[in-house]
């Protein structure tokens, strides 16, 4: 068992997949000579070599692209685009051809790939830099969508996500680059689409996601002061979506509540929202409640940013305010 | 190294006869696709290579077996020139269960990895950076192959097209970028919208790359150049651009007569038919004229042989439309 | 009172703005000379000049960056992009620069353009010329998203997109374009947010949108055969959105569905859904049920398009089931 | 029409002690502002131009005051030298309410539309085709206002660079590309990712345009050369793209040490700094150096000024955070 950083995972997990499979290769802006601009994949091209860990030019399109034709034809590689707002530079070729290729083939072509990218706010990067657009990705069919919460899960959701014969876009949220955690040691490989309740409870469920998970333990520790019991589910990954788990939560506590990053209209709370309307119905004593950031793009300043982004204080209210 | 009609290699008599062969099956079968399309059975659309056959037998003669191909929505000859089975392409079209992805690509998306044509992409200029990709992988992986990536003049305006250039520039990669330069891109004259009068050609020196163009309608000339750039990319030299100057005999897609096209425009191209003026060359060159008859007998007897198959074809049952989304066969993304 | 297609309803709208105004101009790759692709910008060449009526290059980053451009100083552009699927190649000017520019200037720069598109499946034109993308916009703060299901709509929609000073994501159905319906007399213009109730009911309430709200309209002719009377709304528009409209119905029936032609992760209907089941769960009788297109890229054959994207049957089906 | 050092025009004297003063201003600022990010002041990222003062100084003076700016999140030296109060940019780099947008956009994203600063774009390339735009609705308009779009050599690798260029080019529009090759992107050498030497000059063949390199630390040399790009565009002769090569004296952002440069390298390009170079380049030329001290003076308190505003102005309240998306000042998005 070692404390490692979250920034650090991400090198770790994925020296741990290429040191096993020489297939993996890593592309990306500034990935090789610098590390990375978050400072997430140090170490790499010194021991991987130039060949595997390749610096590209600013060109998304050309990187993910490369990353399609490479593992249609035996690499498996990982492409990273340095913040998740840049996939807007290349979703055509994430959202119209890794995606549907498996299927537009009917099966001929597997994409055996992985897209890391810097998601999320707090770092008072403004609009351009702070996305959350992990529901972006969840809305297109043929993609697995994944958000680790600490320094584990990175690397054992990221050595399933090479592991993975599907494409796999992979959010690490900025805020969390510098937060710590155990990691056991030895070989790390989690599985996709398993939720995790990280904090059990009896009055309501949370479903949280990525640098939200910590806000909504903190809401918790809060809430269960204030006499309110919340039990705090990671979901981990949107695709596969562990909708058993968040279910089973709202069965024992009938409410639910999401906390979201993203800005409102068509998160990922929605959809999971839109579940438990349909599928637990009867087991919910209470409205369901979207806690999101407002239907804004981010603020740069800091004073701005904080009161945008689903703060712990906003929670612990809302919570209260609904189940009072 | 601009190429021109005269080809710098010489080009053997059974190499001719293949380029022939390739070209009368693809015509032959195209013209049974827009008939077919008129007939109200190819359901969405449909993109001809009438007119262009030789530049995809050029190429599909020269290529190793092994090579990739990428092509676009008027990809029918590209993957057939390949050797992907006639009556698994008119399947396709089809939309019945026979066709190379059994409908659910579509005209626009034929793909069949078993003849390493990797794809018919609809959406412009995505391909480029694709084709790069696997030429990487070619690259890493030691394998000798190469990518040739086939598209149109409208595409050289699109983003993608520079990236993928770029890249495969820097990183030397083993792929032949054929741009088919037909004078339009749907309706619009490409003329119209490109800062230069070689929209492929002229944007080599962009990438440190010559500057290629070749005849399109001259299938010896296309071979000869494809020879030459897949062997630079084999050795190692990088990728090639290749502008291939050539027409499509028909609209852009479905029934479009393209009429947006000067009459004298037209005519002057189809009297530059490339299966024609081939034909009447390997005749001056003293091939019997029977063994071209025989050529054209069989082709003929193939694209009906393809066609009877595809009719008789069943549509596709609903169980496969959750099919293959994900690796494991299904379309599951909860539990 | 004329009897209008669909798609001449497009062209007729156009028409109608940029003889108001001459800032409006129309570019797009084949709208000049040809009309379009799908026949939907005839006779505006001929009336208002190549220099208002322009043929672009294929680079759809290009299109919509001058539609910005131009915007930001003075013209009030249409941008038109053939196929919505391809919004993906220009998704970070759309959604990273047109989106949230007004936001990020502190409302120094408006941005009041319109980019039309062809939107959606029916075709059997194959996964990535079917889409529909509605909700891809629809997630991005700072755009507003028009949908409209019949020739009257399109025109009066139209002119409200124009006119609007925010940036508009006009999705026209592809499906539709051939369908007819009257349209008024005289100078149309409608008001974007406002939903329309198509059909009243009482046992249930059905929220359609574009090419789904014929589809809902057929189902509701059966179901009423059947004895279920079903109230149709027609969103009409995503953002703003008319949730006075869809709860004020929900309050008199009870019962929620969402016929929705986009695969079904976070699509618009969740985000309704999720309204519902925060403000009006209360007046709920049952279970929310979405009706959507499964989330798989769309086959092209028709025999198996037919079936991905909602039916009539299907529609009845469900509805019958879930109020049985 | 390849520019060097020794401009064509002759620059009269004002015009020479304005470039002094824009430059000056510039690099006092930029110091300042890297103060204040040590200082924990500046919460974001921030990305100096030191180093590259003479691009944006030489254009800034050569602009008619109703050109526009396009510029990147490398953008105080242009928004800047477009008049825009240095209180209120620093006020932006503060998050304060003083600042130009209120604190909404950081120093990314600079805009005062009332000194045609158009917005600073922080996305690669993505401001090429949108200064394209304004530059057609002024050419529609009959304005005869030029639009200006800096870029970085690392922009010239992306697909919306390729797009602009060709659009630009065969609708003639009024828009300058400045190219700003200060030889890195973050990190990474341009070179090692480049197919060509110039990465901006020698792409302008492949849009028809002339090649035109300019050397980017003589605020003589660009302001020539922006003189004569501004005039033709706004005669109607269509865009240019001009690469002007420079280097920035610290790292990309933030406190990138910047150490994945040579040495000597740095010290090269510190000794043709263009400040000191031309503040040389004007005492030789017999201006007094008075006449530059005062200059130096009033630019240091100027800077002192605007950190004093800064600093003393409240940070933005919470009242503000769901205002401005739409026109009509709010965010809502339902009834
Ligand atoms: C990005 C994108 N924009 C527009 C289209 C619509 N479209 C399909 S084919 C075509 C013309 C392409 O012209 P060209 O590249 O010359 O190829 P050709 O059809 O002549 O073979 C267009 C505009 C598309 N498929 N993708
Ligand atoms: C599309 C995109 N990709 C990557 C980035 C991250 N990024 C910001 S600045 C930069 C380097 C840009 O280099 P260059 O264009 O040379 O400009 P410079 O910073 O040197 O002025 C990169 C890669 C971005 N902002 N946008
Ligand atoms: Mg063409
Ligand atoms: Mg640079």
């Amino acid at each position: 068992m070692a404390e490692l950083t979250y920034r650090d995972a991400v090198a770790a997990g994925i020296a741990q997949e290429m040191r096993r499979d020489e297939r993996v290769y890593l592309i990306g802006e500034d990935v090789a000579g610098a590390g990375g601009v978050f400072k997430a994949t140090p170490g790499l091209l010194a021991e991987f070599g130039p060949r595997r860990v390749r610096d590209t030019p600013i060109s998304e399109e050309a990187i993910v692209g490369a990353a399609m034709g490479a593992a249609m034809t035996g690499l498996r590689p990982i492409a990273e685009i340095m913040f998740s707002d840049f996939l807007a530079t290349c979703w055509d070729i994430v959202a119209n051809q890794i995606a549907k290729t498996r299927y537009m083939t009917d099966g001929q072509i597997s994409l055996p790939l992985v897209i890391r990218t810097a998601n999320g706010g707090g770092a008072r990067f403004g609009a351009q830099h702070s996305q959350s657009v992990e529901n972006w990705a969840m809305a297109i069919p043929g993609l697995k969508v994944v958000a680790p919460s600490n320094p584990a899960d990175v690397i054992g959701l990221l050595a399933a996500s090479v592991r993975d014969p599907d494409p796999v876009m992979f959010f690490e949220h900025k805020a969390l680059y510098a937060t710590k955690g155990d990691v056991p040691d030895g070989e790390l490989v989690d599985t996709l689409g398993t939720a995790r309740v990280v904090r059990e409870g009896s009055d309501a469920t949370l479903v949280a996601l990525a640098a939200m998970v910590p806000k909504a333990l903190a809401a918790a520790e809060v809430l269960a002061e204030r006499g309110v019991s919340v039990e705090v589910i990671d979901l981990r990954s949107l695709v596969p979506l562990d909708t058993q788990t968040v279910l089973g939560s709202i069965a024992k506590t009938s409410r639910l509540f999401t906390v979201e990053e993203n800005p409102r209209l068509t998160g990922w709370g929605a959809e999971v929202v839109s579940i438990a309307a349909e599928e637990c119905f009867w087991d919910l004593d209470g409205p369901i409640v979207r806690i999101t950031t407002p239907h804004i793009p981010l603020p740069s300043a800091d004073a701005l940013e904080d009161v945008a982004i689903p703060s712990v204080d906003r929670i612990v209210t809302t919570v209260e305010q609904v189940l009072a | 190294m601009t190429s021109t009609s005269t080809p710098a290699v010489e080009i053997d008599q059974e190499t001719r006869l293949d380029l022939y062969r390739r070209m009368v099956e693809l015509r032959l079968f195209e013209k049974r696709a827009y008939d077919l399309f008129m007939e109200g059975l190819v359901k969405g659309t449909s993109h001809l290579s009438l007119g262009q056959e030789a530049v995809a037998a050029g190429f599909g003669a020269a290529m190793r077996v092994d090579d990739y191909t990428f092509c676009t929505y008027r990809g029918h000859a590209h993957t057939l020139s390949r050797g992907t089975p006639m009556a698994r392409v008119m399947g396709e079209l089809l939309g019945r269960s026979n066709g190379v992805t059994g409908g659910k690509g579509g005209s626009m998306h034929l793909t069949s990895v078993e003849n390493y044509a990797m794809g018919s992409y609809a959406i412009v200029g995505a391909h480029l950076p694709i084709a790069a990709g696997a030429a990487w992988s070619a690259q890493e992986r030691g394998s000798g192959q190469v990518a040739v990536c086939f598209f149109g003049d409208g595409a050289t305006n699109i983003g993608a097209f520079h990236e993928a250039l770029n890249m495969a520039a820097v990183w030397k990669l083993p792929v032949v970028f054929v741009c088919e330069n037909n004078l339009y891109m749907e309706y619009t004259a490409i003329e119209s919208v490109t800062a230069v009068a070689n929209p492929a050609a002229d944007r080599a020196a962009a990438y440190g790359l010559e500057s290629i163009i070749v005849d399109g309608n001259d299938a010896d000339a296309v071979y000869a150049i494809a020879l030459e750039t897949l062997d630079r990319a084999r050795q190692g030299a990088g990728p090639s651009l290749v502008e291939a100057k050539t027409y499509r005999h028909g609209g852009h897609s479905r029934a479009d007569p393209g009429k947006y096209r000067p009459d004298q425009e037209v005519e002057e191209w189809l009297d530059r038919d490339p299966v024609d003026t081939y034909r009447e060359r390997l005749l001056a060159q003293g091939i019997a004229e029977n063994a071209l008859t025989e050529i054209d007998d069989d082709a003929r007897t193939d694209v009906e042989a393809a066609t009877q198959a595809a009719r008789e074809a069943p549509a596709p049952g609903p169980e496969v439309l959750e099919r293959n989304v994900w690796a494991d066969g299904s379309a599951t993304w909860r539990n």
